[in-house]
């Protein structure tokens, strides 16, 4: 297993150096750069030269690079342009916000959405799972940012439940922080739900129809017992491989949430430091998204053999 | 349900009792859109950086109410009569945050600091590359400040109290750390530059020791009462969430607010809006090497098409004022000839086309999500030409993107905002200039310039009116623009806040109060 | 053996509705979706206007209407270009196996490790904010998903009895690639797009929330739903009928989307 | 008499709702304790649906629509939930037919034996664990302590059906119902499994009510038989009446089909062989284990084999015997490491001009009539495809071969547009002997080409390729792990075991007088038949010896 990690790290070094290849030269092909937005209109020849000679962006793109490169080996991932601070602690500390909400969220979504599915197979066809399927399909199809409102103005405006801006770390105050994560959350939970409900009872049709089910009915088993002890383990495991690609996309940031709710995180780092051509920390931030997907991803195959002892981690 | 509503409601005030930024506290709390870029100012700054800064630094010289020039930290000056020193007398018992008395040679070193300082946003203005050079700043006394010139310029006041100068704010030597890099602000402003947390908010906290001067508010002037313990800055990048937030009390103050937004507010009893126009131009650039724009009948054409009240009312949700000419409307020399602007007259579109040789081609607009201003105005500009039989288009950049396109000239049409410029002579230098030197000009004609260049440095007021009139008759006469008003910013403060105005675009939080 | 009857046809019916509106929009609508009237802003729904008009005093319904093709054409497009660019490249890593394959999947590995959301912004930062743009950024933001399926439907295929036959009638591997692979790996590749092609629809309206969508006064459904979301509290129907378009259309794309996949899945096919 | 422990009535099942389709109609049997019955029928028959609905566990689609079934006379049909679940396991067990779906894989073995006895025994932890432990070894289990913490895939087949045994006659039910239990596993091992399972339920007395397609089987081990026939019992009786003097015309069909040996036909031993392999060697790269260098495994160890024309040569042996890896090296699909492949006396090595040549004289036929076709082509581009490299012929030469050959293997015009989903198993076998032949090939190498379909179609398919070999003349290589087939077809007979040939001779030789153990074990699982003038008489070989290739690895990991 051990062996199989190391393997498959080794063989993500050329994935995120194409990666860093990639966003170097993506962000330096967009339009615009720090220089020009700092100055604004008052911007002219010189000043835009003084400003990019100050900011390293003078050198050519290639030299610019290797620089860049040089430092991320050696665990610099350089300064913001924007307020200087080192990208590394802007990445961690924004990672750190977006992961607590994106785990609460994909846990809760778990919890919800896979017994739903799981119901929705055992009565296929059935009335309950008619409505499952369709309440899913709905929910996948709002906008996280439409619904994000809606749930801001329900809660946080009419019934006045829940504080509608602001933020709180958990690290800093656990029941505060956590209230400040009820409505991202929840709006989160919503959509993946329609996505993880469709996966669950998929993968439980499939593991009805085995012997192994009708067998266990011929031991004399109860239909919760038959569906708890032996559907559920063996239908989790595509879920789970569906769950790693969730969190790696959303471990990534979540920037339309972020911004609905005023949440600092990853996301809305991202979306703000390519809005601000702020090339150091989209740079970070995008090669540790990248990093933190293949881990996320990693680990999900390390866990998989706990839901099916027939695949071995190789 | 009562009861579990009730226990609900219990269990979350005890919680709002732990929640930093509803202590009891008399709290000001205000959303910014975006976090500010640096604490250190005319350094790495922007717009809303400078509007929050300036509630914690002050320079010598105020902008006041007008645009003219007050005392700040200097008590008064005088202009030798060559025009090239100026000596400064400071006040008197001027603490800094740190409660250290301000003295002439703390202002000498901080300004050498900012002055010299490779990356002062405001360089250009004081080295030498656009008007005059600062030659020395010598503290010749205790409270005397004598700063020399390499030529007269007229201006010189001005540029010091520009907030993107960070309004030459004094700071304290230990705004810095040991190795000369930046710490934090230690000024003299009426409010402390307190925690900072990034990319959520900062909290400025009320300067017990400020010493007050004046007798009223004046610009960043005069008298500056805090009359709250702390003012807290609030990420709130959405507008929709913000007001949201407005409404359940979480924010007291939304300063920058679209004017539509505005508008809804408007007619509700607990909210007030302010809404005060400002040096700024809300204009639509042609780009005059442009094959098709360089025509003057083209330009012409598309301005006849434009209804331009029509175009402000609407994008401003009528809190705008119209005013074709680049003399503010707030400004003295904002006189009736400069009310005299374009003429809405579609009927003579096609003469003018046919004059121009326009054929059908298709026009750009570029524009912007970032001011709904920029993007109604394109929006409903765009219908207007295309029903005068102008084949208009609408490419939407964003933001950094447009300001690129703007920089290298790259355009046809572009609905642009100009930030504040107090003096309309500053307003026209903006815009006019060689587009050979500087490619970001929009009105390249040296008559033009030469007269931009008279209008600053003349100081008569009649002279100059003479010079804004000639200017404007040129201006409607070339059309190398389209003007449509001055900058407009929307602020709206909460039932609790009494006494929050706009001024110039900024928020200034002393003279405000926040009733429990 | 007929499941879900019920599903395929609303989801059947969903579907023609909207393609039907999307087809008389390029044609004809009530009023010019275009045609701004200042003086009518933000009227709710009534006789004149039947959907209410907008900030701009624009018929909703007629804006719906012609947000119908635009919409549709925008997904249907990226999609297409998604399947175009999954199928090649995914066909030959899978078929050449080896380095091709290796570098082939080591380049879709870095563009999966983007969210697609973040792909699809700095690409549009670039390309600006148009159609193409967003068929561009969209399409290769979806491509690595689609060049992963048909790479391991590819993968399967190759050991498939029919695949080793059609090597035996010494067919070459270019004829079997296309003749025996190709048609056989699109099951999934079908199924896949139609849930692509939701997608779609959601991230552009995404993007126009963040500023980066179709640009207008072209509406789609996206950006029509994002620019309505200031409007929220005093014109909700500014939000709700795009919002509706959407949601039926996804829903009526994915019941019939199961309903392929039944079609093609050759386990459902053997019951 | 005393009373039935299950007694079916009428029984009609139907598909979604009593006025459904039915598949099964008017059922009646009755199995009495301690008896042994089997019901034999082909894949339609309806005999698993009749099993499962014993235990109410058809799938929820299947309804009963008229009937009653008694079990130890309460009628199971009108039972609770509850009491249902009560008898269930205690007094009914059930083995199912497919040992790798049957166990649920991410269970430990322990835990899958423990549940039926927390369920329905007082016992305490340590006293199931011991009776746990006490049946594992009763099954054969060789490390009962490690098999309780094993997960089922660490086992092979055979293994998990003795497993599966196990689980169902934990309670000592007094009905064991055994669903096909042995059709998936390897002819040695199932006669293992099987007279296991006879020896348990004999010594606790259990009824055994066996399902199978397989007449044989269920004769020698059964005291009764019922024979089903799409959806009805035709025929029950005991064994040896049905067997020796059946009454109705499908059971007679049924003993009619199957195969039986013919005469020896004559092949020149001196003729030039038509395909010759020397010293054919195959490696495979086994798993490199955690830390362990990559190692190279032998499939095939120095096999020389030749075909004469028009002789049809069997490949014989169990399963990972090398037999089908022999046939697929042969063909060019697996590529072999060392040796020689000789066609028509010339050597041909890979992409040489003679390769080319030989590959289009050399074809396939496929065991599964499901993978071999493409399910996106007509049945007319499935065999047209094989002359597509054919230059001589015209296209509508070739068109009219297509019909020809199809015409041939007993499929009409209507077929030449249909895709091969909408075929029969059967039907799509002819297809795939069909695209084999179509290019008058001279050799044809078919791989347990009829091992996948039922009887009395597996009958006619093999009359069918025995019609036209003797027809086309072609060579063939028959590789069948049922010897019962090969008896009935082949000319002579290679038996292979681990990647090596043990005996090789004409068949009669083979059969008569074996000279490797491994070849009489083999055949001892066949009965030797003898038509006799109502029915059949069966019996078989080295009955008790020939044990000794029989036993498998324990614990052999099938992946």
């Amino acid at each position: 297993m051990l062996k199989f990690a190391s393997t498959r790290l080794l063989s993500a070094i050329p994935t995120l150096f194409i990666v860093s290849v990639a966003v170097f030269g993506l962000i330096r092909l967009i339009p615009g750069d720090p220089a020009s937005l700092m100055l604004g209109d008052l911007a002219d020849a010189d000043a835009l030269a003084a400003a990019r000679k100050t900011m390293g962006l003078d050198q050519p793109v290639p030299v610019q690079f290797l620089i860049w490169l040089g430092n991320v080996v050696q665990g610099d991932l350089g300064r913001s342009v924007l307020n200087g601070q080192p990208v590394l602690d802007l990445v961690l500390h924004r990672f750190a916000t977006s992961a607590q909400m994106v785990l609460i969220a994909v846990g809760l979504s778990v919890l919800i959405a896979v017994p739903l599915g799981m119901a929705a197979a055992w009565r296929q066809n059935g009335g309950l799972d008619l409505t499952i399927v369709a309440l899913s399909t709905l929910l996948l199809s709002v906008p996280t940012f439409w619904l994000g409102l809606m749930i801001l103005l329900a809660f946080g405006l009419k019934l006045g439940w829940l504080p509608v801006l602001g933020y709180v770390s958990i690290a800093d105050n656990p029941v505060a922080g956590l209230i400040y994560l009820v409505m991202p959350v929840l709006t989160l939970v919503l959509h993946e739900v329609g996505i993880i409900v469709r996966m669950a009872r998929a993968s439980t049709l499939d593991v009805l129809r085995l012997d192994y089910i009708t067998h266990a009915r011929a031991k004399g088993m109860s239909e919760s017992a038959v569906l708890l002890h032996h559907a559920a383990r063996n239908a989790f495991g595509p879920t789970w491989t569906l769950i790693g690609l969730i969190l790696g996309n959303l471990l990534g940031g979540v920037a339309v949430v972020e911004t609905v709710f005023t949440i600092p995180g990853l996301g809305r780092l991202i979306v703000d430091s390519i809005y601000a051509r702020d090339y150091a920390v989209v740079q970070g931030c995008l090669l540790f998204v990248a990093l933190t997907y293949l881990l996320v991803n990693l680990v999900v195959d390390l866990l998989y053999p706990l839901f099916d002892p027939r695949v071995t981690a190789e | 349900m009562s009861l579990s509503r009730s226990l609900l409601h219990a269990c979350l005030s005890s919680v709002a009792l732990a929640l930093p930024g509803l202590a009891m506290a008399s709290t000001l709390t205000v959303q910014i859109t975006a976090d500010i870029r640096s604490s250190q100012p005319g350094i790495n700054r922007d717009a809303g950086t400078d509007s929050v800064m300036l509630n914690v630094v002050e320079g010598l010289v105020a902008a006041g109410e007008k645009g003219e020039i007050r005392p700040m930290l200097a008590k008064d000056w005088s202009v030798s009569a060559d025009g090239k020193a100026y000596t400064f007398t400071i006040r008197d018992g001027v603490k800094f945050h740190n409660g250290e008395t301000m003295t002439a040679a703390d202002v000498e070193w901080s300004l050498e600091k900012l002055i010299r300082d490779p990356e002062f946003s405001c360089k250009t203005f004081f080295d030498g590359s656009r008007d005059a050079k600062v030659e020395t700043i010598k503290a010749t006394d205790d409270r005397t400040v004598v700063i020399t010139l390499d030529r007269p310029d007229a201006m010189f006041l001005n540029y010091m109290a520009q907030a993107q100068c960070g309004s030459t704010g004094i700071v304290h030597r230990a705004s810095f750390n040991g190795d000369g890099s930046w710490k934090a602000p230690v000024a003299t402003g009426p409010f402390v530059f307190g925690d900072w947390k990034r990319g959520e908010g900062l909290v400025l906290k009320k300067f017990a020791d400020y010493s007050i001067t004046g007798d009223k508010p004046d610009g960043y002037g005069g008298r500056k009462d805090v009359l709250v313990d702390q003012v807290k800055y609030m990420v709130v990048p959405d507008t929709a969430t913000a007001v949201a937030g407005l409404r359940s009390g979480a924010l007291d103050v939304l300063p920058y607010l679209p004017p539509g937004e505005a508008a809804k507010l408007k007619d509700e009893k607990d909210f007030t809006i302010v809404a005060a126009p400002h040096g700024g131009l809300v204009t639509m650039l042609f780009q005059t090497t442009d094959t098709l724009m360089s025509n003057v009948a083209m330009r012409h054409a598309v301005i006849a098409a434009l209804d331009t009240p029509a175009i402000v009312d609407s994008v401003t949700y009528g809190l705008g004022i119209p005013n074709n000419s680049l003399v503010s409307s707030g400004s003295l020399y904002h006189t009736a000839t400069h009310d005299k602007g374009y003429v809405y007259d579609p009927q003579a579109v096609p003469a003018l086309l046919q004059k121009a040789g326009y054929k059908g081609e298709k026009i750009v607009i570029l524009t912007n999500r970032r001011s709904a201003i920029n993007y109604d105005t394109a929006i409903i500009a765009q219908a207007m030409l295309q029903s005068a039989g102008i084949n208009a288009e609408i490419e939407v950049l964003e933001w950094a993107s447009q300001l690129d396109r703007f920089n290298s000239g790259k355009y046809q049409i572009m609905a642009f905002n100009y930030s504040n410029r107090t003096d309309p002579g500053l307003a026209y230098q903006t815009v006019v200039g060689s587009k050979a030197k500087k490619p970001n000009t929009v009105w390249d004609d040296a008559d033009v310039a030469a007269l931009v260049n008279k209008s600053l440095q003349e100081a008569d007021p009649e002279k100059r009116q003479a010079i804004f009139d000639d200017l404007h008759a040129r201006f409607l006469d070339q059309a190398p623009f389209v003007m449509l008003a001055n900058g407009l910013d929307v602020g709206v403060s909460g039932p609790k806040v009494r006494g929050y105005r706009t001024w110039q675009g900024f928020a200034r939080f002393w003279g405000v109060e926040r009733s429990e | 053996m007929k499941r879900h009857q019920p599903n395929r046809i609303i989801g059947g019916a969903l579907l023609s509705c909207f393609l039907g509106a999307a087809l008389v929009g390029r044609f004809w609508t009530p009023y010019d979706p275009m045609r701004l009237d200042l003086r009518s802003k933000l009227q709710a729904p009534g006789a004149a206007h039947w959907l209410g008009t907008d900030e701009f005093g624009r018929d909703v319904l007629s804006r719906l209407m012609a947000a119908a093709g635009t919409s549709v054409s925008i997904s249907l497009i990226t999609v297409f270009f998604a399947v175009l660019g999954g199928v090649t490249l995914g066909v030959i890593a899978g078929y050449a196996r080896g380095w091709t394959d290796r570098i082939v999947m080591a380049l879709n590995d870095a563009l999966l490790a983007f969210p697609s959301m973040l792909l699809a912004l700095a690409l549009l930062s670039v390309t600006g904010a148009n159609m193409y743009g967003i068929i561009l950024a969209l399409g290769m933001a979806y491509t690595p998903a689609m060049v992963r399926v048909v790479r391991g439907s590819v993968l399967s295929l190759r050991e498939r009895e029919f695949i080793e036959a059609s090597r035996l009638m010494g067919n070459s591997a270019a004829y079997t690639m296309f003749r025996h692979i190709l048609p056989n790996s699109l099951g999934p590749v079908i199924v896949l797009a139609t849930s692509m092609f939701g997608s779609v629809l959601l991230t552009e309206s995404a993007l126009s929330f963040l500023g980066l969508g179709v640009p207008p006064p072209a509406p789609t459904w996206g950006n029509m739903l994002a620019s309505a979301r200031p409007h929220i509290a005093e014109a909700m129907w500014l939000g709700i009928f795009p919002g509706l378009c959407i949601s039926l259309s996804l829903l009526g794309i994915n019941l019939f989307g199961d309903a392929i996949r039944d079609r093609f899945d050759p386990r459902m096919r053997g019951l | 008499m005393s009373q039935s422990l299950v007694e079916v009535d009428g029984l009609s099942l139907a598909v979604g709702g009593p006025s459904g389709h039915h598949i099964v109609r008017n059922v009646s049997f009755h199995v009495q304790p301690g008896e042994i019955v089997g019901i034999v029928g082909e894949s339609g028959s309806g005999k698993t649906m009749v099993a499962r609905s014993l235990m109410r566990l058809q799938p929820p689609a299947i309804v009963v629509s008229a009937g009653d079934i008694r079990f130890e006379g309460r009628s199971v049909l009108t039972m609770t939930g509850k009491a249902l679940r009560a008898v269930r396991g205690a007094r009914l067990g059930m083995v199912f037919q497919e040992p790798m779906t049957s166990l649920n894989p991410s269970m430990t073995i322990g835990r899958q034996l423990e549940e039926p006895l927390k369920l329905q025994a007082r016992l305490d932890a340590a006293a199931r664990r011991a009776h746990i432990l006490d049946i594992l070894r009763r099954v054969g289990i060789r490390d009962p302590e490690g098999a309780l913490v094993a997960f089922p895939h660490q086992f092979s087949g055979g293994m998990r059906q003795r497993i599966m045994l196990a689980s169902a006659m934990l309670l000592k039910p007094s009905l064991l119902i055994a669903d096909e239990p042995t059709t998936a596993l390897d002819a040695l091992v199932q006669r293992e499994v099987l007279e296991l399972m006879l020896d348990m339920v004999r010594s606790e007395k259990t009824a055994l009510l066996m399902i199978s397609h397989d007449l044989p089987m269920v004769a020698r081990y059964c005291d009764r038989i019922i024979v089903m026939r799409q959806g009805e019992v035709v025929e029950q009786g005991p064994v040896a009446e049905i067997i020796s003097r059946p009454g109705h015309d499908y059971t007679r069909e049924l003993l009619q089909s199957m195969p039986v040996r013919g005469p020896l036909r004559s092949v020149d031993p001196a003729a030039k062989p038509v395909m010759e392999v020397r010293g054919l060697e195959v490696e495979y790269r086994a798993k490199a284990g955690l830390l362990a260098p990559k190692t190279m495994k032998k499939a095939l160890h120095g096999i020389d084999l030749a075909v004469r024309p028009g002789e049809i040569v069997a490949l014989v042996g169990a399963s990972g015997s090398g037999k089908t890896t022999l046939g697929r090296a042969i063909a060019g699909l697996v590529d072999a490491s060392a040796g020689r492949i000789f066609f028509a006396g010339e050597e041909v090595k890979p992409d040489s001009q003679a390769w080319r040549h030989y590959r289009l004289n050399c074809q396939m036929i496929f065991q599964d009539p499901f993978g071999s076709l493409d399910p996106r082509m007509k049945i007319r581009e499935i065999v047209g495809e094989a002359l597509r490299h054919d230059q001589q012929a015209s296209r509508a030469e070739k068109e009219q071969r297509v019909r020809g050959i199809l015409e041939e293997v007993g499929l009409d015009e209507r077929y030449l547009n249909r895709y091969p989903h909408e075929l029969s198993g059967g039907q799509r076998q002819r297809v795939a002997i069909a695209r084999a032949v179509v290019g008058r090939p001279q050799f044809v190498i078919a791989d347990e080409a009829v091992s996948a379909l039922d009887v009395t179609v597996r009958a006619k398919v093999l009359q069918l390729l025995a019609d036209l070999q003797r027809r086309y003349g072609f060579s063939c290589l028959f590789i069948s792990h049922d010897l019962g087939v090969v008896e009935q077809l082949a000319d002579r007979v290679v038996v292979m075991r681990d990647g090596a040939i043990v005996e090789q001779g004409n068949r009669d030789a083979v059969f008569d007088t074996p000279q490797s153990d491994y070849t009489r074990a083999l055949l001892s699982a066949i009965p030797t038949l003898t038509r006799t003038e109502t029915g059949v008489s069966l019996a078989w070989r080295f009955a008790n010896s020939g044990e000794a290739g029989a036993s498998e690895a324990p614990a052999k990991a099938l992946q």
